[in-house]
């Protein structure tokens, strides 16, 4: 059994574009915004890795490759 | 079930945020991936938001004017019998400048696939109607709203290729991950049909563009699910 | 008297309207003028300008190479237009996005205004443009606040878009009072 | 007469409008969708028709079909497709059609960029479509002389019964000026001589077609070009700025003759004789202004938004190269105010270049 | 039972003897003169031997270029819609050249009829393989036959507009007075459903060409009985 | 070297072939035909592809996106048709791809006639499609030619990567001579350069696409602009026949340049000193014969199958208009050998007129 | 009731082009060559008036007009 | 040496053969030839002709504007190409089409042949055309019969169409034994 507080997914942030598909579609509600602004002025997101059920959801639904199921 | 970028996919896209051809796109590159058929495959790209993947997707692509798709595959896999030829459009490329070219390799029963992205614009050059317009549907020339007395009853491939004797006919979404799932599986299918000699086969995608229409990502994958899937139905039609 | 004026900003900060604004309100005032869009290289997501020429004589060219005024909504661009610049030419800068320690030509005046935040303060993202445009006003004092306040609202009249005249106003307002 | 604030391609459809145009067939294209887009619903007021082709070759056979039934009928594109849409004009020619078509160019070969160009001047002027013809080109280079452009366009068409072509660009087509409108005029499609509107039997029928087949072949000919022979004589026009004591002379259309015409301004007050001609109709192309032009010019200095001084073979016919014809061709690049004064330098210092045309 | 001429014939035609589309064109000049439509109505005529209908018949005509005629009758309609708006065209020019086109004004189910005289060859340019050639016809540019694999599989227009929203759809043919009768039915119907707004309209002809097909006039019309109409069946598909 | 007797057409059809055109894709019409109709099964025997496109524009578009793919690829049309190609070709130029066309021109604006005709002149050389090129056009006068030429199109087009038009006529393509077949040329589609052939993951792919994306512009302006100037350098041919003393020099290309070598032989009988020169390149024109003409030449005359005498501006812009430049033109009709002979003699006792160009 | 040898259809043999369908139509074989050949070159039909049932099929199958039912 | 031809007819009667068949054997014997058709005006069923020019050296025109001989099928050809033959030409027509009271130039040579007539006759309708080479050859001695004959079997050879030979070889003899 997985630690609740490993890595399970890994967010580049830089890739966002926040459409935020994946908060949309996140069914543990996972996903919320970082508040950081990436280099294309986004505000981008932060996954709750203690939620997280390694679903692959956001990598499915993200259309900027952002999110990696580790 | 670790899963990350496929490969194929090179860098960044250059696609708006939340767009349908994205999503796509990328599904694609999983399954060239997972069929490792990459190095087996040409694309043609329409030119469209849609031709955005050659900037992203490590395959080679020939681009031949709007709406050419259909005749320039049936050069392609005559040249090259032995490879993949598929391409990735537009629905106003496949369906109104292309109709002729796309019905032609269709009733042919050319060994290609076809993938159409139908956004329900002509999103490239700023949103206006296309035939796949929905009825009562705003764009940037239709702003009252689409009529079929003032513009013609709205395009759908499915009525029109129904009969056909063509390997394989879908249409699927991109608006959640089941549908993504689905849509994977239709690509994949298509593929296996051009690779067992079956004939044409085509793929619509519903697709999402919330640039043109005004809503926010999320608002326009729930406009896909509540407004155009109960007219243009998704599944499997032509599977031969 | 010839005014060439440089808009820029991402796509969707409506620094084309801004410019539309202004070429409207000195239409209004009997000036001679032209507007004219470019967007980045890019197709989607990229920057956007326009080059706004506003003179008491027949304008010749539409295109700005070397604005006097230069009303900037994001920092890439920064880069690319100062160098352009007129000497004794005003720099209008959102500053909510510009990193602080950025230095610039001597021989320009450079005006900084957080008009992002002003605008999010007012709940009303979407005018940081509109905001800018109060500075300007103020600044350059080329038209009164309540003629340009007249002539903005006029534009949006015209478009439909006259319900959101009150704040538009308000924005401009915001922005017309920092100093 | 209204004055209004409007973009260079919607002023032209309001122009058309305004002319008499009630059918409108385009398919989209950047730089000029706002002429379809404004037509979609300006149209519609005014009672007329709009059909958003499935092509540009649809859409320019639309305008053929319905100018035969009488209405005055406007198509606009760019780039390839205003390619796509050469075999309908020349059956435009063909059937004597006066039909109107807009071309707001965009730069580059085959598909090219959205920005402004005039790399088409060739295709415009030198004939597209199959056979010998040439259209009547107007090229404005204001917001207002598109809509003014427009607004007559139906009428010197008809006069000819030959098509007019408007061959705007992306930077005329998208900004915005002042402009002010002419009055609508009437037109009653009825009244089109030429109109099909149905022959009971026992009347003559009349058939609309290619020059092929209802006529003498050399009698068709003959008239033919004795029209084009009467549109040449008659139909020149150009703008002259400060041509008559000019030492070197500008020849540029379009908005590079707005630049120009800034290069005149400031080469002037840097005390240099510099003029311009602007071509205001391509064909025919303006050669009574070069029949005039005085002995003392050192150069005549073509300004293209292309690679390959594609006007300037007419510049050096119209003057019958009495003094060298020179080319600044700057492609897709916008040419500065300054570089076009500093080449005007090099004329009267005798280091300019007059490269072999393409 | 008197029988002569209708009065809109003007002179003699230039088709060859035994030639498909003068039976045609006979029999729409009677349903145009029966219904006293004359006077109301527009053809637009197709650029292929169909095209000599407009030096017999004496009714307003306007030839675009070869398969242009789905785009220019939307336009005629559009410019006139009090008349009857109707096209004569070949098989190459509706369904080839003119595919996007014809399939175009189908879909938008516009207010127009098309009678599309399928001789399964260009005639005009010396019998080409057309789209509509039957496997293993020889033509000038399939010398020894046509086939599925090599040329694609024929082409049936009935299979594409079955599903479509549109008035009318029917195939028939010229090879005896009993199918003289009811093609001359479905003509009559084709123009009443545009009288009565219902939309697109479409009848497809069996016509011979026996100057391509190399048989004598009687031959080519047994051809057709015995080898194109099993494989595309006559009927009235569509009826709204 | 086998020799036959062939219809120009068959023969175009056959030198590409030899030449190594493994695909061809086309449209009927007439009076090109034979050559699609040749293709449709001697392709076959050399186990190359054949399609009979669904239109011109389909047909075009084949060759394109065959060419990209590696093969040697033809196309052909006439009038109307080779308008419908405009768009695809300006894509070859753009893209850079080595694809042969073939226009057996035909006479008339839009559909025409059959017969033969010249009056694509323009559209051919000056630019049908958008943008700033000329396609390398070759210009055949026999069946020979029109066989050679096919042959060596391939070749040509991909010394300069750039694509070559054959311009023959109904005449050269309907008629029947004796014609020389040189021998097959080994070509592998695989070792094209630029070729597509599929890249496997982890390799550079290739896109062959317009001009527009994947290089820096000026850059790409730069190369292509050196390479059209490569070839007008390099590339210009023709034909001179008794040029050296004559005092008028014809000037024709195609089906007229047989028509005036007659009346340069009829001419010659009768005591007076014609001359041909006969353009063999359209683009690039042969510019050298007109620089080396003597300065006794009291006239040039083209004849050309058209009404406005389109290649007299490119004789004049040649000749630096040294001498007067008339034109003989004939619209439909073949021009008699009796007709020029006389209208020589025009230009030497001075009656002959110089009109206006068009 | 008509008399048997009178005109019941009238032929326009200058029209005629020769395919010939009219008489492989006519089901009571009453059409056949005329032998005369016409300003085009083409030997023409002739109807045999006496067996002639004006049934009309010859008017409707023959391309050119050439008949005319009285 | 210059010969210039023009077969005529109407279509489907086989002049564009004959002129083809002449061109093969004089290009079989060493010179230089072109052969041209041409349509009538009518899409259909109108006249067809073919200009033919044999020579001993380079073929400047392959148009025949003034034919040293004519070949004619048909009877209305006769009053269009009469005029513009040459002086001292030689006429080869069709007398089973001719009206016999038709009188002709002084100044060339008149060959009747009843072609159609004799082809009949020998139940071969489509070979008129063959009949009027055998005549011609006769006449003209340009080739000796058994030359002619040779080429034209190679020319039927090679058109796949060799299996006619004898019957059209029939048809030329039947052709040049008429006097
Ligand atoms: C011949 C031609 N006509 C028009 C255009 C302009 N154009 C570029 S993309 C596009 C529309 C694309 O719409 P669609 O095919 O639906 O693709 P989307 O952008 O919606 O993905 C058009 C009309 C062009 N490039 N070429
Ligand atoms: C753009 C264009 N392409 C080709 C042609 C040549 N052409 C004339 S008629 C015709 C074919 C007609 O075939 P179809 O439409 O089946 O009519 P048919 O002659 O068989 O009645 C063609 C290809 C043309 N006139 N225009
Ligand atoms: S789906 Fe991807 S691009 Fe969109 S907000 Fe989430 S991480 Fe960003
Ligand atoms: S993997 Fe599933 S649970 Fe985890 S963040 Fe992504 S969508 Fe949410
Ligand atoms: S405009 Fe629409 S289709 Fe194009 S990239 Fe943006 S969201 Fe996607
Ligand atoms: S060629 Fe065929 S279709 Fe054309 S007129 Fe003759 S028989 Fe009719
Ligand atoms: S059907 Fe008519 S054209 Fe044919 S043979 Fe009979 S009469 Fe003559
Ligand atoms: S009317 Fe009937 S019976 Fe009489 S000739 Fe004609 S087909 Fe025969
Ligand atoms: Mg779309
Ligand atoms: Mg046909």
């Amino acid at each position: 059994m997985q630690s609740e507080t490993m890595e399970k997914v890994k967010v580049n942030e830089e890739r966002c574009k926040g459409c935020y598909l994946c908060i949309a579609s996140c069914r543990k509600g996972a996903i919320r915004l970082s508040g950081r602004t990436n280099k294309r002025g986004i505000v981008t997101v932060a996954v709750d890795q203690a939620l997280c059920v390694q679903c692959g959801v956001c990598y499915t639904m993200c259309p900027d490759l952002v999110f990696e199921i580790l | 079930m670790a899963k990350s970028a496929p490969s194929i996919m090179k860098c960044e896209n250059m696609f708006c945020a939340g767009c349908g051809h994205s999503l796509f796109d990328r599904l694609l590159g999983e399954v060239l991936t997972e069929m490792d058929i990459v190095g087996e495959s040409i694309s043609c790209s329409d030119i469209g938001c849609n031709h955005m993947y050659q900037y992203s997707m490590a395959v080679d692509t020939v681009v031949p004017p709007h709406g050419k798709m259909g005749a320039a595959m049936a050069a392609m896999k005559k040249v090259r019998p032995d490879k993949y030829i598929f391409s990735i459009a537009g629905d106003g490329g496949a369906y109104a400048i292309g109709l002729g070219e796309t019905l032609s390799a269709a009733t042919r029963n050319d060994n290609v696939t076809f993938f159409v992205m139908n956004n329900t614009v002509y999103a490239m050059t700023g949103g206006q109607m296309a035939p796949t317009t929905m009825p009562g549907q705003y764009s940037s020339s239709s702003i009252k709203g689409r009529t079929a007395e003032e513009h013609g009853r709205t395009f759908d491939v499915v009525k029109l290729m129904q009969n056909l004797e063509i390997a394989y006919l879908a249409r699927c979404t991109v608006t959640n991950a089941a549908e993504m799932a689905k849509t994977k599986r239709c690509i994949k299918k298509a593929l296996e049909k051009q690779r067992d000699g079956k004939g044409f086969s085509l793929v619509e995608v519903l697709v999402p563009c919330p640039t043109n229409w005004g809503l926010t990502p999320p608002e326009a994958m729930r406009h896909i699910e509540n407004d155009l899937v109960p007219y243009l139905p998704l599944g499997e039609y032509i599977d031969r | 008297m010839l005014n060439e004026i440089i808009c820029t900003g991402f796509g969707g900060q409506g620094v084309l309207t801004a410019g539309k604004i202004i070429v409207y309100a000195a239409y209004k005032k009997g000036l001679k003028v032209t507007w004219f869009p470019s967007y980045g290289n890019e197709m989607r997501g990229g920057s956007a300008n326009c080059n706004v020429v506003l003179s008491d004589q027949r304008i010749a060219s539409p295109y700005v190479n070397h604005p006097d005024t230069l009303i900037e909504l994001n920092c890439p661009a920064v880069d690319r237009f100062e160098p352009a610049m007129k000497p004794g030419g005003y720099f209008f800068i959102n500053s909510s996005l510009l990193d602080p320690a950025r230095e610039f030509r001597g021989d320009i005046t450079v005006i900084r205004t957080p008009v992002t935040e002003i605008a999010q303060n007012l709940k009303n993202e979407h005018a940081a443009n509109i905001c800018m445009l109060g500075q300007w006003v103020r600044v350059l004092e080329q038209f009164s606040k309540d003629e340009f306040l007249r002539c903005m609202g006029e534009y949006f009249d015209q478009l439909g878009k006259g319900k959101y005249n009150a704040r538009n106003a308000e924005a401009f307002e915001a922005g017309y009072a920092f100093v | 007469m209204e004055t209004m604030l409007l973009k260079g391609n919607e002023a032209l459809a309001e122009g058309a409008v305004r002319g008499g145009c009630r059918f409108y067939a385009g398919y989209p294209i950047t730089p000029q969708s706002e002429i379809l887009e404004y037509m979609s619903w300006r149209q519609n007021e005014v009672g007329g028709s709009f059909i958003q082709g499935e092509s540009e070759i649809a859409s320019v056979n639309m305008v053929f079909a319905a100018t035969a039934l009488g209405a005055r009928a406007l198509t606009s594109s760019s780039g390839p497709g205003f390619s796509l849409k050469q075999e309908g004009i020349a059956y435009w020619v063909s059937a004597g059609m006066p039909a109107v078509v807009a071309c707001v160019s965009r730069y580059g070969i085959g598909d090219g960029f959205i920005g402004p160009g005039q790399d088409n001047y060739w295709q415009a002027v030198k004939g597209g479509g199959n056979g010998d013809y040439h259209l009547l080109v107007l090229a404005p280079n204001s917001v207002q002389e598109n809509m003014d452009m427009a607004y007559e366009s139906f009428e010197l068409a008809e006069k000819y019964m030959h098509p007019v072509l408007i061959l705007s660009d992306a930077t005329i087509g998208q900004m915005l000026e002042p402009c002010t409108a002419p009055p609508m005029k009437e037109y009653d499609k009825d009244k089109a001589p030429w109109a099909l509107k149905g022959t009971p039997i026992g009347q003559k029928n009349k058939v609309i077609t290619d020059m092929t087949y209802n006529q003498d072949i050399d009698e068709w000919n003959r008239d033919y070009i004795r029209k084009m022979r009467l549109i040449m004589e008659t139909e020149q026009r150009w703008e002259e700025i400060s041509v008559p004591d000019a030492d070197v002379v500008f020849v540029a259309y379009g908005i590079s003759s707005r630049i120009a015409e800034g290069a005149v301004r400031l080469g002037r007050e840097r005390g240099l004789k510099l003029g311009l001609i602007r071509p205001i109709t391509l064909w025919p192309f303006p050669r009574k202004a070069f029949a005039r032009l005085s002995d003392s010019v050192k150069g005549l200095v073509t300004v293209e938004l292309n690679m390959m001084g594609q006007m300037r073979e007419d510049v050096i016919l119209a003057s019958h190269w009495r003094c060298p014809a020179y080319s600044v061709t700057t492609a897709q690049r916008i040419p500065e105010v300054e570089q076009l004064v500093c080449f005007a330098e090099s004329v009267l210092n005798g280091s300019a270049v007059e490269e072999e045309v393409f």
